[in-house]
Order: C-alpha cells, then structure tokens, then sequence
C-alpha cells in the first residue's frame, strides 16, 4: 500500500463509473469458456472416465478456479485499473479472506473431530 | 376470543411473557415508563416531533447521524452499566448460604444482556458514531458516500437496541452468555424467546453495521479531498479504513452464523445440534471468525483517536506515521488469523493451538510498536493535559497491563488454567474499558466542541475522569486475583467466604465508576448551561492539527465552503503555518443530499419483523417483510435525492462566520 | 482537467478549490456496490466452510449420490449461463442506447433466471417429498441452506430486474438507471461465480464422494 | 499519575498476603506447570512493559507545557534507529515467548500421557495410571472408574502420585471440567470426548466445577477432588463399592434429568458399557450410537433406506418441543443389536408397526411435515428412485 500517487482527488471526469465494459466478441468468448469449462466436469464425473475419484476431484476443482476466473474478467470485467485498483485490492483481501475462514474453518474442525469424536468399535456392535 | 385467534394473533405471547413476578423488573419498568412519558409530553408540548423528524430522524447529515450514534451509546450505556451494578451486587450478597438478590433465571440474563448491550450497543455505536462523525471532515468531504445508507444503518442500530430493550420489559433475554453457544442456545435448552431476542436484535444491527461499513469504505477511499494521498490521511481516516474493512470482512460471519441458529431453532436443520451430525463446535468457530477482528473494530478507532489526541496536545507531528500505518494494516491482516485462541481449552491438538497462540502474539508486535510511537510523539513535546490527553495517558498506561494479561491468555497452556476465570473478565474489561471506552472518552472531549461550538465543562471531566479511573481499577484488579484464586465467571453463589472481600472491593469500584458516568452526565448538563463561557468561535480550540479544525464549529452543512487542499499528513497545522487565508468571496451553490424517511421507516418494519419471528407472529413478519420490501422498491423510484444549497446561504453562513472570527481577535 | 495541487509556479500554495466540479452521481456506486458483493462473497464463503464441515456428516441417512441427479443439474447450470450471456446482450445494447433490445435481452434474462429458480425448487420439493428434507441430518441442512440461499439470491435478482425493467421503460436509459443495470449485472454475473462453486463442490464433488 | 501506580500496585501488595492462590500454588504437577508457564510469561512481558510504564510517566512529566526548561522539537517525527528498536524489541520477546509456547502446548498437551509425575520423578511403568470417566450432567458431575465400577457423582478421588487418566464427555450441553489444584480445564462436550492427562503431588482436599456455564444450575455444579494417599484411595473404594446400588442405563436415564445441587452419591457397581453409551448419546435403548452413525457415514451413508430410519422422540432431558416451523422432533434408530433386537426400544416409541424391510428398526416410514411446496409442486407423486 505505498503512497498511491493518482492523487486521490484528481477527478478523472472521463466516466462517472470508472468501470471497464465489455464487448460482443468478449462476451462471446467468456461464453463459450464456461461452457466448455462447465461442460468438461460435468462430464468427468458422470461418465467416470478418469481413474481415480481423487485425480477426477482435483481436476474438476481446477476447471472451476479456471472457470471463476473466465467469469471474472470476460463477465464482471475485473482488471488492475478499475476504480484506481481498488476493486482489485478488494478482491484480493476478500480472497484471503475466504481462504483463511475457508481453510482455517476446515482445518480446526477436523482437528476437533479427530481429537474428539467417539471411535466406532466394532466389538460388541456385530 | 378463542385461543386458537388469540394465537394467531399474538403469537406465543401472552399475559404471563410479561414478567410481572419479578419485583426488580417491574420497579424499572416503571421508572422507565415514567421517564418515557415524561420525555414523550415535553417533546409534544414544546411541539419538537416535527423539528426531531424534519432535522434529526429523517437527516441524511453524517455529522447529525454520528452525534445521534453517540447519544443512542450513551443512553445503552446507562442500560448495560446498570447490569453490571446488578451483577457486582448479586456477586457481593451471595456468599455463605445467602442466595443473593437475583434468582438464576435473571441473573443469567442480566450477564448475558450486558455483554451484549455493552458490545453491540455501546462500544459499536460509539465507535461507530465518531467515525461518522469525523472521517468526512477530516478528508475534506461534504458527505458520506451514501448518505441515505448512512441514515438507514443508524436506524437500524436502534432497531436491534429498541428489541434488546423490548426483551426487558416483554418476555426475556437469552440465558446462555453474550455469544450463545449451542447446545445451550439451542430450542431444546433455550426454548423461551430470549434467545430469539438475541438473534434478531443482532441481525438487525448487524446489517446496519455492514452497510454502515460498506458506505464509509467508500467515502475514504473515494472522496478525499484534492492533494490527500493514502500517505496523507489522518490516522484517525487511516484506522476507521482499516476497521470498516474488518467490518465488512466479518459482520457477515456473524450473520450466516446467526441465520444457521435461526435456522436450527424455527425449522429444526441440525448445524449445531449434538444429534443427526450436526456439531455445536462449528458454531463457536464461526461466531469466533467473526468475534475476534470484532474486538480490532472497537479498539482501532480508539487508536486513531489517541494518535490525534497526542500529536495535537504534544504541540507534535506525530511519531512514526509511516509505522503507524503499517501497523494498523498489520493488525487487520493478522485480526483474522487468531480466532481459535477463545477455545484452546475446546480439544484441539497441540499444533493448532501453538499455531494460533502465536500468531495471537505476533499481534502484539505492531500493537507495541503503536505504544511506543505514541510515547515517542510526546517526547520532546509541549504536553498540554487537557481532558482528552489525561484520557490518553490514562489508556496508556491501562492498556498495556490489559494486553499483557492478553498476550499471556494466548499461551495455550496458561489459558488452559485461566480460560473462563475472572482473570479472563478482568482482561478484556482492561482492554475493552482502557482501551475502547478510555478513547471513546478521549474522542468525545476532543470532538464536542467541533460539533457543538463550545467546549466540555473542565471540572465535571475531571470528576470523570478521576472516578472512572480509579473505579476501573478498584473494580478489575480483584478480578484478575479472584481469577488467580481459580474463581470462575458467571457464578451466581459462592461458598468460599474468604473472596467476599475482593467482590466487595470490586462493586466499590463499580460504584466509582457510576459516579464517573453521573459526572459525564453532568458535565454535559453544565457545559450546556454555561455554553457561553466555554464558547469557541475559532473553529479550532485545541490549535490541532487535522483538516476538521479548518472549518466552523459546528460545521456548516456543507462542511466546507471550497473543497480543501492539502499538502501535509498534518493539513490544517500546515495551512495555518504557510499563513492560509479564508476564502472570503466567490461562494457558489453546494450540491448536497435531501433528507429522507425511508431509512427509519425500513428500519422499523424491519424491527416489527424481528418481533413477529420472536414471538411467532407470523403475520406480522409477513406484513413488515412485504411493506420493507414495497418501500424499499418505491424508494428507488425516487430519482431526485439531491438538492443545491444557494450561494446566498452560503455566503450567509460564510460572512456569519467572518463577523465571529473578527469578534475573537 | 489536472489541479495544481503542488505550489505553483508562483510559489502559492493552493488551499482550496475555488473552481469546483463536484463529485459526479453515482460517483462511489460501482465501488460501494463491488464492496458489498465482496460482503456477500464472505457470505457464501462461510456457507460453503459449513457445508465443507457438515457436508459428510449424512446421519446415517442418503449421501448425495443418493439424491443427487445431475441431469438435473446440467440443465440448471446452463439456465444460468445462457442468463450471464443474455445479460451481457442488454448491457451492449443498453451502451448502444437500444431500449427495446435491451428491454427485450432483460426479459429473456428473467426468464431463464426464473427457469433456474423453477428447476431448483423442483429438486428441492422432490427431495423433500422423499423424506430427505433439511431436518434428516447436517449434510442435509448445510445443502438446503448452501443452494437456498444462491437461489434466494437469485429470487432477489429477478424481483430487482423486474424492478428496473419498469424503471427503463419508464424512465428511458438515463445516467442513473444504466448505473442500476450495471450494478445488477454485476450482481447477477457474482451469482454465476457463486453457482461455479455450488455445482463443483457440493454437486459434483458431492456425487464422486 | 503516581496515584495510578499506587492503585495499580494495591491489589498486588494485598495479593502477596495471604489467600488461596490456587492457580500459583496447585497441587499437582501439570498444574505446577502451567503456573510456571504463566509466570516465566508474565517476567518475560515485564521486561518491556515496565520501561514502557515507566517512560510514559517519565515524559507525562518532563514535557508537560510548564516545563519550558525541556527541549521542544515540533518538526521530529521520524528516527530510524528508534524505529528499530521499537519493532524489534516487542519482536524479541514474542521470538522467546513463541518458543516457549510451542514447547510449552506440545508438552503440555491435555491429550499427551504423562512423563514425568513431578518435576525430579519419572512416571512408575509398573503402576497402571487410574483411569476416570467424567461426565458432566444437568447440573452435576458423574465419575465413573472403570477399573474399579464403582460410580460417584460430585466426589471425585485419586491416589497421590499416580497419574490420571480423564476421558471427558457431557449429556447435554457444554461445560468445561476444572480442578485448578490439579490441572488445566477442558471442556465437557455432548457426543464428543475430550482427555486430560494429570497427576496430584499433595494429598488434600481440592476444588472442583464447571468453568463454562452451563444454565441455571452453574452454580451449583462443584465437586470435592480429593487427593489420597495408596491406602486412603483403596479405602476410598472400599467405601463406594459397600455404598451398594447399581448404575445401569435406567438408573443413568433417572440421574441426567436436570437437578441443581446435588449430594454427593455412590454406586457400588456401573455397567461397564454405561460410558460408551453416554458418550454416543445412546443410552436409551433404540438410538443409534453416535459412533455407528459415524461409521454409516463414512461409508457414504444409508441410502435411500436411511431416510426411514428414524423414529419420532418422545424423551429427551429436557422437555422438547421441536421447533416452531419444523417436523415433529425425531431420533435415528439404531440397528439391531443384541441389547435391543429388532424394532424392540426403551425410547418409548408408541407403535412401530409395518414391517417394511428396512435395515433400521423396521418402522413405519415417520409423519413427516413436509413443506407445503411439496405437493404444490409434485402432487402425491409416488417415491421415486432418482
């Protein structure tokens, strides 16, 4: 967060929003990678054609950080420059954000469980 | 009627929700109603409703909205101190077979109240309040981003308090402490509508705190005044930033974690249940997520108050900005890393809790370095002990035994024998009153007469201030003994005679510190009537050094006849140093916000919604949920929510101010 | 315009704007509006946290292969997509200041919003009719709650489109209500983003567990 | 300011008199160090915060406006050199303080067994450690020795010397078990175990309660830990086993309804099965084991059997009563097992009738509410196999 040198107050008149617009080619295009992008999970789990559940999860979780990202910038227009970088700075905060509550949420919970949740002993169950 | 209308109609609600068996509540609620009519009549027979809604209810004027968020924290404060003396009280009976005052059922909710009403109603609206207040002016703004918002989001603060006062006097509290963890909040240990109280009250603050949060993000960072660069930024704009930002990042926490309990306990999903893998534990980590940075939020402000408070009475610029900045961004960061360590004693392994318990203390790092920036700013300086710098010194040095009993709290395993314990009670208490309340009272004596145009009576202030001191130490040094005695929170009896004492010493305390609060009140009583001695035309009483000092006392509407601009961190010093003259002529119109009702309309069906889903009226939450919503659409159909002040005004108000300037010289 | 916002070349100091353009309207919208879908971002975020915690916890009752069929699922999501694009259609439209086309791409807009709001209350009363209602376990409770709340989202959308469809026809594609459209299309397209993850974490993931 | 000092000071002086200060003089050895954590942690922070007590007084003092003899530089606002100390020197501390608590939550650990049974005594391999069931009731304590069967509620005693081995858990709500004397808390959670692992180095009579509230009874809800020495804990015993009375699943379904200040009570034998059964919140006869459902899960569910498989409840501790907007409250049945064949159940359930073929208990599909967009949407559709 160095000193932001766009003077804060020189109003750049050009456009009240300062928000990027996209346009029918863009827009096109960020289509047609989502659903590709859509498509491609969809299909990996329903037919099962990758070996492993785990190569099948990790694929389609990268396809949908993939897929966030196409929407981000060919839909919600996101880049550096909007609103003088703030809407980015805002972004990034709100993604660490996310992973922390996200990760942390998970990785206390499992400790919990492991810690704590009763063990199923099979003796005496039959 | 039959039952089955009445109940249809009232919900669960009925003659015996009233608690008419309880002595106590009852002798207040008619001392409250007296007063209520009281205030009520005179405000009809001075004939001030039409002045209170026209200039007041209905102002979208951040400085009015801030001064009604201080008033509505004052007045809570009343209602959560008066728990705190019931508390004292009962704790100092109830020894040796004697059962106190208060039976478990009011005690409980007595505790859990003043938790709530202190955090949400109290330190919030303050904070909260000054930070309205003062961020526009300071950056050189007319207004908030959006001001409506702004109104909208103070009314909705009243709301949850008006529900939280509602509980007192219809039905109940929740008995479950000011967090309510499940299981013991959920419908099968909590089945009364106490609990509900506290769900809705929180919901419907918590969305003005989030707006609220929202609107002045974007009043900092969009509406800085030419020439005032992120690097120029008061500090005091520098940690309401950072706070409204943990605001945004957190209040949702609260409420999904909130609507989840709600959930749990009108429609019965399992997310916090012991059965049908539901699991309580999910819900302490959440309310924590969000509780954690919730303490940052209170205490920044302050910091950016005592950051002001001693550049400005040192005659100083302030130590280390450059530090001070990256401090309060490091604090923010790391306010959201920490949350475990409320329940290191809650069973998880070694690894997370060292993990947590660390990064708890690295907080302390940037904290110290803000202590000792503030020492260093009045090193070599001209130290004028005025209220708000008597404040300061005292915050400083309370706070730092509060953040080392906090720092030792994050090791783990000494929490393990503190967790729970009156030395926890004492901690927080010194953090949150020498930190939070301590800068609020700092703020307050620094900012009145910005806002009023005169001065705080001196001598009441210093009876203040004397007694709060003293009685915050008199009524927390025990605790943290008792906490050493291994003596637990909550307790309604005790059996170990030999610990009266130290309850006895610490409601001797309390009463210092009521005294402290009567005194604030009489302070502003007096400075009230003798408003003429104590008047300031300057505009700048305390030769400070921040952009609200370059403009009236009170500010006009408009706040500045010309947008400033500024060149320094300390703008306003430098101006009356590079010899700035007041603009004198060449007023134009001023473009500012229309007042509107919509906000405490919206607000106030929202708060009849959230007494239709306590008390299971369903058609009133229906009717207030349909009405906020054909409001809030009609409101949108307004497309005229600005109006231009006429240069004539302005030019009025400019000369006004002219002819005062040249009576004081 | 640029302000002399450094001393001059006279060596005066500059304290105030005597010249003053006022902030334009709607000056902070777009950036207020991105702050507070970054609130409801956090939202979402402690929703999926819970059904991450609680999306195993089936108490002895159905797992998501049991209910999940994602057909389905498919058809919802691509209710949603073509509903981004469509929006997309009315934003260039609105910019090309065609207010029949635009008015037209909003509808088809509602319509497929409507479609996905349709679908998704036909799986929820189906599974609810089966006994796997929100009350059987916490796996059950966090779904519910998760897909509830992007599709309450979604219901707000529409009764916001609805809103501003009237507004336009109205009053015409003024400065204001193209902020409103884009404020909505900012809304609308961050419900996408949402639904990326709803479908890959609880659906699909859901289903390969 | 002095007088603040002064204030500051008072209650430290009065606490160096006298008084039970449990917490800095426990009994047992954990405790002593985890006293010994919040000591080293107190001097090590001491370090810094008296100089910065200090100071502040000190330039309170020296620059107040009277004082024109003290220099005056308005313009100083930055010193690198400062600035490094006043980063650093917080930094160093919380480095050492780091460390040791690192060293210190591993250690000490409620979950680690015990190494040592004081700071010069290693832990005697030979002597089996004693192993204490804890439960936390409505609003009392139940103990439970399962080396022994013997149960007691509020009284709780162990043998000087010898470790003890908790397996903590709770009925309803959360409480937090507490004996300062001995060790640190942990808390009491339903469905859930937590374990701490602790030793008493004095024989006496020592504190015990709940540190989380828990309702109305809190108060209430303390015990008597007695440390003994091998032939007063035997004795100890001896006593409880001669009080007679037996605690089985009826007696403990009596016991946790909810009662505030309880006598202390003894059971002369326990059904060796009652803590497990506490513990997965299956005491009743008919209700899943938490730890069975568990394994269901974990195996991906029950399929579309599991939706019938739970039976409305008619008990519970606390009169519930389901939620507003909700179903009828209901349970999970359990599957059959040797206490509890088929469809037999002490939940009192009124008629489990139809014998679909189900793996549960063989019920009748339960009274769901369902919501009424349900049928607005699929009419009396038939089950289908989605």
């Amino acid at each position: 967060m160095s000193t932001d040198t766009h003077a804060a107050g020189a109003h750049d008149h050009h456009h009240g929003d300062g928000h990027a617009h996209g346009t029918f080619s863009s827009y096109m295009l960020g289509f047609v990678l989502s659903v590709v992008l859509t498509a491609i999970p969809f299909w990996l789990v329903m037919s099962g054609t990758l070996p492993s559940k785990q190569v099948t999860a990790l694929v389609i979780m990268a396809f949908a950080v993939v897929q966030i990202v196409v929407h981000m910038i060919y839909f919600l227009h996101m880049n550096t420059t909007s609103e003088n970088g703030w809407s980015m700075m805002a972004l990034i905060f709100t993604i660490v954000m996310v992973v922390i509550a996200l990760s942390g949420s998970l990785w206390v919970m499992s400790h919990l469980n492991s810690n704590m949740m009763p063990i199923h002993q099979m003796t005496g169950m039959k | 009627m039959s039952p089955e209308l009445l109940k249809l109609i009232f919900g669960r609600l009925g003659i015996e929700s009233l608690p008419l068996h309880e002595p106590i509540v009852v002798g207040t609620f008619v001392v409250v109603a007296l007063g209520g009519v009281a205030l009520l009549g005179g405000l009809t027979y001075f004939r001030l409703w039409g002045y209170l809604w026209r200039e007041w209810f209905t102002t979208v004027d951040h400085k009015r909205i801030g001064i009604m968020y201080m008033i509505l924290g004052i007045v809570m404060l009343l209602r959560g101190f008066a728990d705190a003396l019931m508390m004292r009280g009962q704790q100092m009976l109830a020894f040796g077979g004697s059962e106190g005052y208060l039976n478990a059922h009011h005690y409980d909710q007595v505790f859990t109240a003043h938790g709530v009403i202190m955090i949400f109603f109290v330190a919030m609206p303050l904070v909260t309040g000054l930070m309205n207040y003062v961020v526009p002016l300071q950056i050189g703004a007319r207004d908030v981003s959006f001001p409506f918002l702004n109104n909208f989001s103070f009314w909705m603060t009243v709301g949850g308090a008006v529900l939280v006062m509602a509980s007192l006097f219809i039905g109940e509290f929740a008995r479950t402490g000011w967090l309510a963890y499940p299981p013991l909040s959920n419908i099968g240990y909590s089945p009364d509508v106490g609990v509900d109280y506290y769900i809705w009250a929180l919901q419907v603050a918590g969305v003005g705190t989030t707006l609220s949060g929202i609107n002045l993000i974007c009043t900092i960072v969009k509406l800085r005044c030419p020439g005032m660069t992120m690097m120029k930024m008061p500090v005091f704009t520098w940690t309401s930033l950072c706070t409204n930002v943990l605001i945004v990042a957190s209040f949702p926490v609260l409420t999904v974690v909130l609507a989840l309990l709600s959930l749990d306990r009108y429609v019965g999903t399992n997310f916090f249940t012991n059965d049908f893998g539901g699991s309580p534990m999910m819900y302490v980590n959440l309310i924590w997520i969000w509780g954690h940075p919730e303490v940052y939020i209170l205490v920044l402000p302050a910091f950016g108050i005592f950051s002001e408070v001693t550049s400005a009475f040192s005659g100083k610029r302030l130590f280390g900005y450059t530090s001070m900045v990256y401090a309060t961004v490091v604090i923010t960061i790391l306010s959201y890393l920490v949350w475990l360590h409320h329940f290191f004693t809650m069973g998880s392994g070694a690894s997370v809790n060292s993990f947590f318990g660390i990064t708890t203390m690295i907080i302390s790092i940037p904290t110290g370095a803000k202590m000792f920036n503030w020492l260093f700013t009045m090193y070599r300086g001209r130290i004028r002990y005025e209220l708000p710098m008597m404040w300061t010194i005292a915050f400083m040095l309370t706070f730092v035994i509060g953040g080392m009993t906090g720092v030792l709290l994050a090791v783990p395993p000494a929490d393990f024998v503190l967790h729970n314990s009156l030395f926890l009670i004492a901690h927080f208490h010194n953090v949150i009153i020498g930190g939070v309340v301590f800068g609020a009272f700092a703020g307050i004596n620094y900012w009145f007469p910005k806002a009023f145009g005169f001065k705080l009576d001196p001598f009441w202030g210093k009876m203040s201030f004397w007694f709060w001191v003293t009685g915050f130490y008199l009524a927390f040094m025990p605790l943290y003994v008792l906490g050493l005695m291994g003596v637990t929170r909550r307790l309604r009896v005790f059996d170990d005679p030999s610990l009266q004492i130290w309850f006895v010493i610490a409601a001797i305390g309390a009463l210092f510190v009521f005294i402290g609060i009567l005194s604030m009140l009489m302070q502003f009583a007096v400075s009230l009537l003798k408003r003429e001695q104590l008047k300031d035309v300057t505009g700048d009483p305390w030769d400070a050094r921040t952009l609200e000092w370059a403009t009236s006392s009170p500010p006009p509407d408009y706040n500045f006849a010309f947008t400033p601009v500024v060149h320094d961190n300390d703008a306003w010093w430098d101006m009356k140093k590079r010899g700035y003259q007041r603009p004198l002529t060449g007023f134009k119109p001023i473009h500012m916000p229309a007042s509107t009702g919509t906000g405490i309309i919206l607000a106030g069906f929202a708060t009849a919604m959230g007494f239709g889903l306590i008390w299971y009226m369903w058609w009133l939450a229906a009717a207030s949920f349909i009405a906020m919503l054909a409001v809030g659409i009609g409101h949108t159909f307004n497309y005229h929510r600005d109006f231009d002040i006429p240069a004539e005004d302005v030019i009025r108000t400019e000369d006004a101010r002219t002819k005062l300037l040249a009576g004081a010289k | 315009m640029t302000i002399a916002v450094n001393p001059t070349q006279t060596g005066e100091p500059v304290f105030y704007l005597a010249d003053e353009h006022p902030h334009p309207e709607g000056w902070s919208t777009s950036l207020g509006f991105w702050i507070y879908l970054m609130s409801d971002c956090l939202i979402f975020a402690i929703l999926f946290a819970t059904f991450g915690v609680l999306g195993g916890n089936y108490a002895a009752g159905p797992a998501p292969k049991d209910l999940f069929d994602l057909n389905l699922v498919a058809v919802n999501t691509s209710m949603l997509l073509l509903s981004s694009i469509t929006y997309g259609f009315a934003m260039l439209t609105m910019q090309q200041n065609k207010i029949a086309q635009t008015q037209m791409w909003l509808a088809i807009t509602g319509l497929f919003g409507a479609a996905f709001i349709g679908i998704e209350l036909t799986e929820f009363a189906h599974m609810i009719h089966e006994g796997a209602t929100p009350q059987r376990s916490a796996f059950l409770s966090a779904f519910f709650t998760l897909v509830g709340t992007h599709g309450l989202h979604v219901s707000c959308g529409l009764i916001w489109l609805v809103t501003l469809m009237v507004q336009v026809q109205k009053f015409g594609l003024i400065e204001a209500n193209r902020r409103r459209l884009m404020c909505l299309s900012m809304f609308w397209h961050f419900l996408d983003v949402v639904w990326i993850g709803v479908f890959t974490f609880v659906y699909l993931l859901g289903v390969l567990r | 300011m002095s007088r603040l000092k002064i204030l500051a000071l008072l209650p430290l002086a009065a606490a160096l008199s006298g008084c039970d200060y449990v917490v800095l003089a426990p009994a047992g050895d954990i405790a002593a160090q985890q006293r010994d954590l919040v000591i080293i942690s107190t001097v090590l922070m001491l370090l810094i915060v008296l100089p910065v007590m200090a100071l502040t007084v000190l330039f309170a003092w020296r620059y107040r406006q009277s004082n024109t003899a003290a220099r005056y530089e308005p313009e100083w606002d930055h010193s690198t050199k400062l600035e490094l100390v006043i980063w650093s020197a917080p930094l160093l501390i919380i480095v050492c303080l780091g460390a040791l608590t690192w060293m210190g939550t591993h250690l000490l650990d409620p979950y680690r067994t015990l190494g040592r049974i004081h700071a010069d005594r290693a832990v005697d391999q030979s002597k089996a450690p004693l192993e204490v069931d804890v439960v936390a009731l409505d609003w009392k304590w139940l103990f439970i020795y399962p080396d022994y069967g013997v149960a007691t509620v509020n009284e709780l005693a162990a043998p000087v010397d010898r470790p003890i081995n908790f397996r903590i858990t709770a009925s309803s709500v959360m409480n937090s078990f507490y004996i300062p004397a001995l060790a640190g808390q942990i808390y009491a959670m339903p469905g859930m175990e937590t374990k701490l692992h602790a030793v008493v180095n004095h024989a006496g009579t020592y504190k015990g309660f709940s540190a989380n509230y828990s309702g109305a009874g809190f108060s209430g809800m303390h015990f008597d830990f007695q440390g003994l020495d091998d032939k007063g804990f035997d004795a100890w015993v001896a006593s409880a086993k001669s009080a007679g009375g037996s605690l089985g699943r009826a007696e403990y379904l009596q016991l946790e309804k909810p009662s505030q200040n309880e006598p202390v009570r003894r059971w002369g034998t326990v059904d060796a099965d009652l803590y497990r059964l506490i513990l997965n919140m299956c005491v009743e006869t008919g209700k899943m084991c938490q730890s069975e459902m568990m394994a269901i899960d974990a195996k991906g569910g029950n399929g579309h059997q599991g939706l019938n498989n739970t039976l409305p409840l008619t008990y519970d501790k606390y009169a519930r009563r389901g939620t507003v907007l909700g179903p009828e409250p209901t349970f999970v049945a359990g599957t059959c097992t040797p206490d509890a064949p088929q469809g037999q159940t002490t939940a009192s359930v009124k008629a489990p009738t139809d014998t679909m073929p189900l793996i549960g208990a063989g019920l009748k599909r339960p009274s769901f509410t369902p919501l009424k967009s349900s049928s607005f949407f699929l009419g009396q559709r038939p089950k289908s196999d989605s």
